[in-house]
């Protein structure tokens, strides 16, 4: 086998890629938490842990530059290489909303009042997690089946995101909520806003890997 | 693949002695564009330009099956009158090989020898060929200098000058720039890249970074085998075949 | 530059080494040279295999080159005996002045045509003069054909052109008209190949080849060499640089005795002994011994 | 000579690193390359000193009249080679002229257009042709071409005519094998870029091949002028050798070499010192000729 180095080299990327997955997964799934438990301590790890991914992000993207420019890299080598340059921007993009969520947690600093049903809220969270953890298996794993199942999951999504948004929005109209928990519907609006757009992030990644396995390009609707 | 068609080669199979050397190549070779061949030393693709002005004749122990159709007709029948083929599909070498006469006399060779003696004549076709090649401005003054005082890149861009004289449709290229550096290497891409406006090329190299920058259309030879043949972007970002996949990201060995 | 002088000197040996070594000769005390006239060659050859027949342990070489160069090898001691077609010159004699000449027997010239020359069979001395001068150059001037005479000579130096040159040019000069052979044998397959030509041979190396003219209508014949009426001969002679000592008066005594005579008239010579009136003149040493050393150095 | 001599010692003095069988072989090639320098040194110098002394003695006369009458023990010796220069020249000249092109294009055949098999034939052919014996050569020409001349156009068939056949003839293998390396050694490139052109074979041999192996078929010319001017034995034999200027290309003539030849063995004193003056403008001769094909090679490199 010839390029050996090359080769190894490629592997590294991928396995940081993978693992700036792994950390951005667990900051998705603990501010969850911290949101479900009321954890400031545990929101504030994640806010610390932005710094983590961002590293990642300049250090995966150096890896990229440097393949790019000394090793010609060409067909699947290439759309790795192509893949994980914008699939790291996702995931630092995750990391972010992650990181404001965990702000809107320490803000918030005690369990949330939801005004409206919880278990569409619920739902949507649970759907997020997964699609941020199907979609880093995807780039892992080269699987192309689950990437293709994104575009359905992510509309369902929408829908719930809308469904949750109109009600807090009903809620706010009927005049339901008292002065405090105004301020944590607002605060629930965003979120559920940020956990939207880390779906469609997850989605970008997932269309990605479609093009990175497949050679096809994927589109966003 | 869109626009004309310059040279269709049909079910080609040619033999060195008992050694195949290509089996059953079909390609389209558009018009007026460059159409690179790439493979590893040795899978037939030199053989197969050599086939197009019938270069191999000068091998002893070759025979051919198949159609190379040019102009609607098989070049490979053997009532070709191969120097005329010659003069329309002319062939750069891998080694600048310009004759050891001046600049002037190397770019007269072909006209000289195709009967045009009318030295004013000459002078428009040198002059013209010259500039066709980009060389133009850099020997203007020193036409009567032996070919051989200039650098190698320049003495590559006299041999196609040269080839330019004659007026052929077809440029068949052989690694061009194989043995140049790369400010000579990027001369010669430039000059391909405007002679395509007028020239059908055809241009085998090691280099997959050059056939990716100059050529839109790319062949991959392995073996004797034409294994794929795309566009040139569609050959480097996602080829079709595992082989060519595997050539192309270097995992040849 | 100390190093130059030693590799200069071994390359200078070598070269004189390798460039000298033809240069050398065996002089060893019993071995006898001869050098000289391509004409006595064979002669002193089958006369050279009897005597070593007789005298082992005694080595003869009889080497050729021409009478010039036998003098001159008799002259500066590589060889003890010269050979010699032709009478020494003045200038050899001044060079040498201790050269001593001894004929060995008569050796005839014939003047040769080719065998279809049917019209000529005679010509006069003085008509083959002629032809050899130019002043008869078409064969019709002397009986034959209407065409030219190809005249066939000798080089510069050649016993044979000498004695023409002497015999019958009466010292004249040949013309310049002619073309010039290097060896008998190259006149002989001359003439045998043109018929318009003339040439001359020693008459011992006459064959059916050519044809010999009668001179003053004299056939060159044994008996017409020995009493001289055919008057185209001359003495072959053995040259030696003072009186012969050793090996060298063993070889002409042998020479002159009647077997050595009986020798060079079965090589087709005119034995001395049956020259009518000729009276052999006495050799004044006689042999010692055949192992005495007799190199003669004048240098 | 001196420099280069000091600097090759010095090459060698300062070699002194290299193990001492490298320096060893070394000083032995040194010795005979020397060796051979001083033999050939050591024959000039002889020949000089036989030969000048005479020539200077004998003057210009000895080059530009054309009576040779020099072992004449009768009349005083009459010293003029212009007829066996003139002999040698035309001699040499013709069987270069009809030799050289003769053998350039069998050259080209075999170097390009012969197929294998009839290369593999006649290369070796050639090659034996080069080991036959002059004196071979001399006597074919003597027994088989002077009788046909004689035949065909009178007289005595030793002529310039013979010389020129059978000089040419044997300067062929000479001619052959160095200007087939030649075109053999033109680079492939020049070739395939010529055809490349549409230039037909010929177009290409003519154009590009021969002037590309010019200097290399100068060379071969050169080595067969001098095997031709050299030649001794054949043109013996053929010549006629007749001191006198020839008036026509069937009239026998004479040549330096082969009057050397024939009267070297007799010839005493002057006439020895005669030989040897012809020696030295043979010599003379030979510098002047291979000065001017090399000054004609050397102009000829860029065509």
């Amino acid at each position: 086998m010839a390029r050996t180095r090359y080769i190894r080299k490629l592997k590294e990327l991928r396995q940081d890629v993978t693992e700036m997955g792994a950390i951005t997964l667990r900051s998705v799934e603990d501010v969850l938490t911290a949101l479900e438990t009321s954890d400031a301590a545990l929101a504030q790890r994640v806010i610390v842990n932005d710094d983590a991914i961002n590293k990642f992000d300049r250090k995966i993207e150096a890896q990229c530059m440097s393949l790019l420019a000394l090793e010609q890299p060409m067909a699947k080598d290439l759309r790795i290489i192509a893949t994980s340059l914008k699939m790291i921007t996702d995931l630092e993009r995750i990391g972010d909303f992650t990181a404001d969520i965990a702000e809107e947690v320490v803000t918030m600093g005690k369990p949330i009042r939801i005004p409206v049903s919880a278990s569409k809220f619920n739902e949507l969270v649970a759907d997020v997690k997964s699609m941020v953890a199907d979609s880093i298996e995807t780039y892992a794993q080269g699987n192309v089946q689950l990437a293709r199942s994104f575009e359905a999951r992510d509309d369902r999504i929408d829908y719930l995101y809308k469904d949750v948004v109109q009600n807090m929005v009903n809620a706010l109209a009927q005049g339901k909520c008292s002065t405090e928990t105004v301020a944590d519907v607002a605060s629930l609006l965003f979120i559920i806003r940020y956990l939207e757009r880390i779906a469609d992030h997850a989605v970008n990644i997932g269309n990605r890997v479609c093009y990175m396995e497949e050679g096809a390009r994927r589109y966003l609707k | 693949m869109s626009g004309e068609i310059e040279i269709s080669v049909k079910n080609l199979n040619l033999w060195f002695g008992n050694f195949q050397a290509l089996k059953n190549v079909n390609i389209d070779i558009p018009k007026n564009a460059v159409t690179a061949l790439i493979g590893p030393s040795g899978c037939g693709k030199s053989t197969f330009i050599k086939t197009l002005d019938r270069m191999n004749d000068l091998v002893d122990n070759v025979k051919f099956t198949g159609e190379v159709i040019y102009k609607g007709r098989n070049i490979l029948n053997s009532d070709t009158d191969v120097v005329a083929l010659r003069k329309e599909i002319g062939m750069v070498f891998q080694k600048p090989n310009p004759f050891p006469k001046s600049i002037f006399d190397n770019v007269a060779y072909g006209p000289r020898v195709h009967g045009i003696r009318d030295k004013k004549a000459l002078n428009e076709i040198v002059e013209r060929s010259l500039k066709g090649a980009a060389i133009w401005d850099e020997v203007k003054d020193r036409l009567n200098e032996s070919a051989l005082r200039l650098s190698g890149g320049q003495q590559q861009r006299l041999c196609i000058a040269r080839l330019l004289a004659v007026e052929p449709d077809v440029l068949l290229m052989d690694e061009p720039a194989s043995a140049l550096d790369p400010i000579a290497t990027s001369k010669i891409e430039d000059l391909i890249y405007e002679l395509k406006k007028e020239y059908t090329i055809i241009i085998v190299t090691h280099n997959m970074q050059q056939a990716a920058r100059v050529s839109s259309h790319t062949a991959f030879f392995f073996l004797g085998e034409l294994v794929e043949y795309a566009s040139t972007i569609d050959l480097f970002e996602r080829p079709r075949e595992k082989k060519t996949e595997d050539y192309v990201t270097g995992k040849f060995g | 530059m100390k190093k130059i002088f030693p590799i200069a000197l071994i390359s200078l040996l070598v070269a004189v080494a390798v460039f000298g070594a033809g240069c050398t000769s065996s002089t060893s005390g019993s071995t006898l040279q001869l050098a000289g006239s391509t004409s006595v060659q064979p002669d002193a050859q089958a006369l050279a295999q009897a005597y070593m027949a007789n005298n082992s342990g005694v080595t003869v070489n009889v080497a050729g080159g021409g009478t010039a160069a036998g003098i001159t090898a008799v002259g500066t001691g590589t060889a003890q005996i010269g050979t010699a077609s032709a009478n020494l010159t003045a200038s050899e004699m001044a060079q040498y002045p201790n050269l001593r000449p001894y004929p060995i027997c008569v050796d005839g010239i014939a003047i040769i045509v080719n065998p279809q020359n049917t019209a000529v069979t005679n010509l006069t001395l003085t008509q083959v003069m002629n032809i050899y001068t130019g002043n008869i150059t078409n064969w019709n001037q002397v009986g034959g054909s209407n065409v030219k005479i190809n005249v066939v000579n000798r080089e510069q130096g050649s016993g044979t052109r000498d004695g023409i040159q002497k015999i019958v040019l009466k010292g004249g000069n040949f013309s310049t008209g002619g073309i010039t052979q290097s060896s008998t044998g190259a006149v002989k397959s001359y003439v045998a190949g043109d018929p318009n030509s003339i040439g001359y041979i020693a008459t011992n190396a006459l064959d059916t080849s050519v044809k010999a003219i009668n001179i003053n209508n004299v056939a060159p014949t044994y008996a017409n060499l020995a009493d001289g009426t055919y008057v185209i001969e001359r003495y072959l002679l053995y040259v030696t640089n003072g009186p012969p000592t050793g090996l060298a008066a063993s070889f002409l005594n042998y020479t002159l005795s009647s077997a050595g005579q009986a020798i060079l008239k079965a090589q087709g010579e005119v034995s001395l002994n049956d020259v009518p009136g000729y009276v052999p003149p006495t050799t004044t040493t006689t042999t010692t011994t055949a192992t005495t050393t007799t190199t003669a150095t004048t240098t | 000579m001196v420099v280069t001599f000091n600097r090759a010692v010095r090459t060698l003095r300062r070699s002194g690193t290299r193990d001492a069988g490298e320096r060893f072989i070394q000083l032995i090639l040194l010795v005979c390359a020397v060796s051979s320098i001083f033999a050939i040194f050591l024959i000039i110098v002889f020949v000089f000193s036989q030969g000048v002394p005479f020539l200077a003695e004998a003057g210009l006369g000895f080059l530009t009249t054309s009576v040779w009458l020099p072992a004449d023990s009768f009349a005083a010796g009459t010293w003029g080679i212009f007829p066996i220069i003139l002999g040698s020249l035309i001699v040499t000249l013709g069987a270069v002229a009809i030799g050289a092109p003769l053998g350039i294009a069998c050259a080209v055949f075999l170097a390009e257009i012969a197929p294998p098999a009839v290369r593999r034939l006649l290369v070796p052919s050639v090659s034996a042709l080069a080991g036959v014996p002059s004196v071979v050569y001399g006597f074919f020409a003597l027994l088989v071409i002077v009788p046909w001349i004689r035949g065909q156009f009178g007289g005595f068939g030793t002529s310039i005519l013979a010389c020129w056949i059978i000089l040419s003839v044997m300067i062929l293998p000479t001619i052959i094998s160095v200007s087939t390396d030649a075109v053999r050694a033109v680079p492939r490139e020049y070739k395939e870029g010529s055809l490349a052109m549409g230039a037909t074979r010929w177009q290409t041999i003519r154009s590009v091949l021969i002037p590309a192996a010019s200097s290399g078929i100068m060379a071969s010319v050169i080595l067969g002028m001098g095997r031709a001017i050299g030649e001794t034995m054949a043109v013996l034999l053929v010549a006629g050798n007749s001191v006198t200027i020839p008036g026509s290309i069937f009239a026998p003539v004479s040549t330096l070499t082969a009057t050397i030849a024939l009267e070297m063995g007799y010839a005493t004193g002057a006439h020895q010192q005669a030989l040897f003056a012809m020696g030295v403008v043979l010599f003379v001769f030979i510098l002047i000729l291979t000065g001017l094909a090399n000054l004609a090679s050397r102009r000829r490199v860029t065509f």
